[in-house]
């Protein structure tokens, strides 16, 4: 046996010692393990102190050990601690392991013997897997500076401003006719009321006319190849059959289209627009987009109106234009796609959809914008009649087994707001049916004290159902909402006429086909999934792809303004290192033993794995390799290894587990 | 911790084919009193019995008349955003009240119960001309005449049969439910 | 011919004889092939899961057992009640082998086995999924042009199912009145309870319940309407004089089973439908069709 | 007190959820049989089957493999492969006549160390019931072991792995 193997065995205290007889442990691999390479067994009180690693560093000196297992605690606490002590001495990091007896033995187990013996076969385990360690090197990469940010609501825009300003460029891609996003089609914003117009359409601005921002809208990414630092995204800019170099936004095309479409996006269905539209005045770019599946002319070849009178040399509509597919470099990705409207449809006891003064937050919103199809007026579906009574109903398809069981987050103060706006623009009595009320954020309390005392009507209550059936004469006419008072144990029915529902947040449609070409997760309720819920909110497991904004859960302005600018400062602080490590754990083909059968090539869920006809055998790109082992573990050939993870180490570990290590009594 | 089992484990206890539903899970939305059709006439709203039953007050929740007036739509089960089968619970609670022989007087729903079971071990099918003495008698006499109007009513149209059907195999079909609760040996 | 395990239920054998009629009339006429299962046995309603929910799976449980001792694949039953508890009994059956096991020991004393396999419908499934809409449509010699008719899903036909299913707002009564050439009514309560076993145990709360369907499906001009289970149509047509006295209403309007409106658009004479059995005449529906 | 048979016990664990989830069990204290033995891998989807079998034909009673819930997966969907290699390796014990439930696959979520302590003190008194395994405590354990790694080896590797 050439390998000298140190065992370091950690009291913590008491925390271990109290229930292993850590000193018999250390003896007994001494002793016991000698045949396998252990030169020397120790215990000590606090292995992680700077004395502890010291013990080892000078053994490694003293000694020549050439492994080293410290049985202490998790490895996730402090892996990185011995592996750096062992780097000190000179000895490659990946040539030491822990083995966990304090969260696996000591705290879990309460027989002293019992836990004694389990730390022994765990060491011993620990001991046949490091003999098969290899000294591994981190992988270095290159970070390319430019950052590929997709989605252009606030998150988005902030993300892509921070890291603009810092000096980096960035291309920003949008999939609707202009960035802005859900913000702004909101009127006002909670607490304060600012108008969210005011606020938003300065940094579109900016980003619209940033030197280090290419704008791409009306466009989606179709396709990511590459890793961290390495990029490359195949983005389609659908044809808008405008010519952006020499439109001018003058807007007498739509003036002139004779095509009016519901616009069920930027109007959520309230509005119209034309066919060849600009979705709101601010838009940017300012640039029309031609809406080619409700064009006269796409349809029947005749009327081409915005061409004619379109005023600019050369004429800037062309009905000849192609989706264009560009290909952009990038060493980071932020994903800024934000979030799907819950559809209140599924709900079919609130009526939406049927009768008609039920109303969508989003089309609440649109109502009340100045901009929008009511010039600001809160008004029933006739467009005119202001409503007396309102009742805004909470948790529209959020926490609820039947639908979405987390908390949308917002819509407490989303109602709020809209009882304020209600309240002070028409006067009207507005209940609102709540199960909690939620205002955990700076001034948020202060704002729904400020609409308790506006005299808003709050009833603790689900709604169950909301009908047009009268039963007296005073809900003729009206809309029934029927909810308990959970306060004073009675079922209610309350006329009114609009009701609108806050409805909560979805990840988007497609979220989970849009994590897959970025190669990152959804959770169980589909929003993505970040590399750790506290600690590091914006990143995810695929190295150099950041989330921002409510792709990683429902969030409200504030919040995704943060996680925008959090998710630049980390990709900001990738680009300054230049060059990254990542960790040597992964799996590589030996192309002497590759069949080329490509049974791994569709397991690999970052596409690391690619086949290369010429040599009829499989390749692993290290960079984009995780580490996960799955093709490892499928190779009909055992032709692919995993580094750190190898077949070996795992076997050995099971026969040092159970003790098949041992010399045979008697020998 | 105490090893008495608590009241609302008592209950979903008794939910045995539902298997532990979730009564903890309440979140005193309102749901299913807010979707009841027969809330008007229960002491206590359905949201307020899962309270009084999360909260341990047994004697209250079994003098309540609330179970006996579910009418087992189950349209609060099927709307409950915690998952909570409210109906099955319900008839929990009626089958912990009558076993435990603790429920508010007067009440014709537990009478009912009983003859049904009776009639259906006696003879293996319903009958309703058999049902009428236990209600009748307390409805009081407007509700004797009333039924009895309606009963003729039925009876001229043939809708009500003049003698019970019984299955064929009632022994063993006795036998079957003598495998299950006790009723006495076979005559 | 595909042949059918049918239940037909305590009810239909008295105060919903017209149903049975009129079911095994259409049945025929559409070629489905109802086999009464032999010596079946009361389901228990919803009057016995309150005393021993055991047992009430049992008593299932025995028909159930009969039924797939008969070799045949689908349980069909007319009343929503009794479908309701086949329906999860057999589920049951199906998830918990506890619960398996403790009724078969118990059906052991009947000889008899169940297994859980059976596809437990109700007859309306039947027909509009088995037989299908086109064919029903074919078959129509009196179409009930202008008969406006509410639908009455009621609860259990519908509930506590809720796997992806429309449970709020269902359409496939409508698409049956249709296709018979009749007019359904859009009325808000159509899947509201209408009381059910509370017209014994709490009369005046069964009352309250009956009187807002009725209201609603008056309100929405409704001539007739139709009813997929025993106990709402009693509930909703016999009880209909306690209603008028007890809120001084003047309500007068038919309830019929969807398979007596089939039956007449299918050209069956009335008195084969046990049409002329009701309280409140159905006599105003024959004259859309005939 | 008499002796009572004390299997011994492999459990796999993945990195970032049920090894975390083992962690969390030892941080709150919560106490469970010592029988399970852990070795930990990055992904579930890292389980070779013939570990099991070396396992189980090494001395081990019974194995527990663990991993993420299904759509929580740190590598995306690897965990699913593991699924399938589950189903498939307890047709292949019972095709050896080993009882298939000395193989459990548990998910638990980081969050889940009280899950992982109940799942493993359950399996740890499933494994007592059926008994010590003795397989390979024979003389001729290598043949076995040969045996079953070209029964499994030579299965059809489409067999083995989801479609992608």
């Amino acid at each position: 046996m050439s390998e000298k193997i140190g065992v370091y065995v950690c009291h913590c205290g008491t925390n271990i010692a109290g229930t292993v007889d850590v000193k018999g442990v250390a003896e007994w691999a001494a002793e016991h393990l000698k045949h396998r390479g252990v030169v020397i067994g120790r215990d000590y009180k606090f292995m992680c102190s700077s004395l502890g690693q010291e013990l080892v560093e000078n053994d490694i000196k003293e000694l020549g050990l050439t492994r080293v297992i410290v049985a202490a605690c998790s490895p996730h606490l402090h892996e990185k601690t011995f592996r750096t002590a062992c780097e000190r001495a000179g000895l490659n990091p990946y040539l030491c392991e822990m083995v966990s007896i304090r969260e696996q033995v000591s705290w879990v187990h309460t027989d002293k013997v019992a836990a004694t013996e389990k730390s022994k076969a765990a060491i011993s385990g620990g001991v046949e897997r490091v003999i098969h360690n290899e000294p591994l090197e981190p992988i270095q990469v290159p970070i390319h500076a430019d950052t590929l940010v997709v989605g252009g609501g606030i998150a988005g825009i902030q993300a892509a401003l921070e890291i603009a300003d810092a000096g980096y460029h960035v291309c920003l891609v949008e999939r609707e006719p202009s960035i802005g996003g859900h913000m702004a089609q909101f009127d006002k914003t909670f607490p304060t009321l600012d108008c969210a117009a005011c606020i938003l359409t300065p940094k579109m601005v900016e980003v619209g006319a940033h030197p280090n921002i290419t704008l791409l809208t009306w466009s989606e990414v179709e396709k990511v190849d590459g890793f961290v630092g390495n990029f490359k995204a195949t983005i389609r800019k659908k044809a808008s059959y405008v010519n952006t170099d020499s439109c001018t936004g003058c807007g007498i095309c739509w003036e002139k289209c004779p095509k009016k479409v519901v616009d069920d996006v930027f109007e959520a269905g309230m509005g119209i627009r034309k066919a060849i539209y600009r979705p709101f005045a601010q838009a940017v770019p300012k640039y029309p987009v031609m809406d080619v599946e409700n064009c006269t002319y796409f349809k029947n070849s005749k009327c081409k109106a915005c061409q004619l009178f379109c005023p600019t040399e050369p004429n800037s509509i062309n009905f000849e234009q192609k989706d264009e597919i560009l290909e952009v470099q990038a060493g980071n990705i932020i994903l800024a796609t934000g979030y799907d409207l819950f559809d209140a449809t599924r709900i079919p006891q609130y009526g939406y959809g049927k009768l008609p003064n039920v109303f969508t937050s989003l089309e609440f919103e649109r109502m009340c914008n100045a901009a929008g199809p009511t010039e600001g007026k809160i008004v029933l579906r006739d467009m005119k009649t202001a409503p007396k009574s309102v009742v805004v109903v909470h948790c529209v398809g959020s926490r609820d087994e039947n639908y979405n069981k987390y908390c949308s987050s917002i819509c407490c103060m989303q109602s709020l707001k809209f009882a304020h706006l209600v309240m002070e623009r028409t006067g009207a009595e507005v209940y609102n049916c709540y199960i909690d009320i939620r205002t955990p954020s700076k001034d948020y309390e202060e704002f729904y004290k400020r609409v308790l005392e506006e005299g808003g009507h709050f009833i603790r209550g689900k709604v169950a159902e909301i009908t047009d059936a009268a039963r007296i004469p005073e809900e003729e006419g009206k809309l029934i909402v029927q909810v308990e008072d959970t306060l004073i144990g009675k079922q209610r029915r309350i006329p009114v006429d609009m009701v609108i529902l806050s409805a909560g947040l979805e990840p988007r449609h497609d979220a989970k086909e849009v994590g897959k070409l970025f190669g990152i997760a959804c959770g169980a309720s589909g929003w993505y999934t970040e590399r750790h819920p506290k600690l590091d909110p914006v990143a995810t497991m695929t190295d150099g792809v950041y989330i921002a904004g409510c792709v990683q859960g429902p969030k409200d302005i504030p919040a995704s303004v943060v996680q925008g600018a959090a998710a630049a400062a980390r990709v900001l602080g990738k680009i300054q290192q230049g060059v990254i490590s990542l960790e040597p754990i992964r799996a590589s083909i030996n192309k002497d033993q590759c069949s080329g059968c490509r049974i791994c090539n569709g397991l690999c869920p970052f596409n690391a794995i690619a086949y290369i006809e010429d040599d009829n055998v499989s390749d692993i790109n290290p960079a984009l390799c995780q580490g996960c082992g799955t093709c490892v573990a499928a190779c009909p050939a055992g032709a692919i290894s995993g580094t750190g993870f190898s077949n070996e180490q795992i076997i050995a570990q099971i026969d040092g587990l159970l003790l098949r290590n041992l010399e045979p009594a008697g020998v | 911790m105490s090893n008495e089992l608590s009241f609302s484990n008592e209950i979903a206890n008794v939910m045995y084919a539902t298997h532990g539903n979730p009564i903890k899970d309440c979140l005193q939305c309102g749901t299913c009193s807010g979707t009841c059709p027969a809330v008007e006439f229960m002491d206590h709203t359905p949201r307020a019995i899962i309270g009084l039953i999360n909260a341990g007050y047994r004697d209250e929740v079994l003098a309540s008349n609330t179970f006996w007036s579910c009418a087992s739509c189950y349209h609060c089960t099927v709307r409950c955003p915690a998952g909570i089968d409210i109906a099955d619970m319900m008839y929990a609670l009626k089958r912990y009240s009558m076993w435990k022989g603790q429920h508010q007087e007067g009440l014709i729903g537990p009478v009912f119960a009983q003859s049904f079971v009776k009639m259906i071990v006696d003879s293996g099918r319903s009958f309703e001309p058999l049902l009428a003495p236990t209600y009748i008698f307390k409805h009081g006499p407007r509700g004797l005449v009333q039924e009895a109007q309606t009963a003729t009513g039925l009876m001229l149209k043939g809708r009500l049969p003049l003698l019970p059907k019984k299955i064929k195999g009632l022994k063993k079909f006795q036998n079957m439910v003598r495998r299950i609760i006790p009723i006495g040996e076979p005559s | 011919m595909k042949q059918y395990a049918y239940y037909p239920g305590c009810s239909l054998e008295s105060l919903a004889t017209s149903y049975n009629l009129s079911t095994l009339e259409v049945a025929q006429t559409l070629g489905v092939d109802l086999k009464e299962i032999k010596d079946w046995n009361c389901c228990g309603a919803t009057a016995y899961f309150p005393v021993d929910e055991l047992l009430a799976h049992t008593l299932v449980a025995r028909n159930l057992a009969l039924a797939e001792k008969d070799g045949l694949s689908d349980f069909v039953a007319p009343c929503s009640a009794c479908y309701k508890n086949a329906y999860f009994t057999n589920a049951y059956l199906k998830k918990d082998p506890d619960l398996a096991e403790h009724i078969n020991y118990a059906l052991e004393a009947d000889n008899l086995h169940v297994n859980g396999t059976m596809k437990v419908r109700h007859l309306i499934e039947v027909f509009i999924e088995d037989v299908g809409l086109d064919e029903i449509e074919k078959k129509i010699t009196h179409p009930l042009k202008g008969l406006r008719v509410a639908p009455y899903y009621g609860c259990q036909l519908l509930r506590p199912r809720k796997d992806q299913e429309n449970v709020e707002n269902p359409q496939f009564f409508e698409s049956l009145l249709s296709a018979l050439g009749a007019e359904p009514v859009d009325y808000p309560s159509k899947t509201r309870c209408c009381g059910g076993s509370l017209i014994i145990t709490n009369r005046k709360a069964a009352l309250d319940m009956v009187h807002i369907l009725l209201q609603d499906a008056v309100n929405r001009k409704a001539d007739v309407i139709a009813t997929t289970c025993p106990m709402c149509n009693v509930n909703l047509e016999v009880y209909q004089g306690q209603v008028n006295r007890e809120f001084g209403t003047q309500f007068a309007i038919p309830v019929m089973y969807f398979t007596q409106l089939m039956g007449v658009a299918l050209g069956i004479k009335p008195e084969k439908l046990g049409i002329g059995k009701e309280l409140v005449s159905g006599e105003p529906v024959l004259a859309f069709a005939y | 007190m008499s002796e009572q048979f004390e299997p011994t016990i492999i459990g796999f664990t993945c990195n970032w959820c049920s090894y975390r989830a083992a962690d969390l069990a030892g941080t709150s204290r919560m106490k469970y049989a010592p029988n399970v033995r852990l070795i930990r891998m990055m992904c579930s989807g890292r389980l070779d089957p013939t570990f099991v079998l070396r396992a189980l034909s090494s001395g081990a009673d019974g194995v527990m493999i663990t991993g993420c819930h299904p759509g929580e997966c740190h590598y995306i969907e690897q965990n699913y492969k593991a699924l399938r290699r589950f189903l498939l390796l307890r047709r292949v014990l019972a095709g050896l006549g080993i009882e298939p439930e000395r193989v459990k696959l548990v998910w638990a979520s980081a969050a889940e160390g009280a899950r992982f302590a109940s799942e493993t003190t359950a399996f740890v008194e499933e494994i007592r019931k059926l008994g010590p395994l003795n397989w390979g405590k024979t003389d001729d354990r290598q043949q076995t072991m040969d045996d079953v790694e070209s029964s499994v080896v030579n299965r059809p590797s489409s067999e083995m792995e989801v479609p992608a």
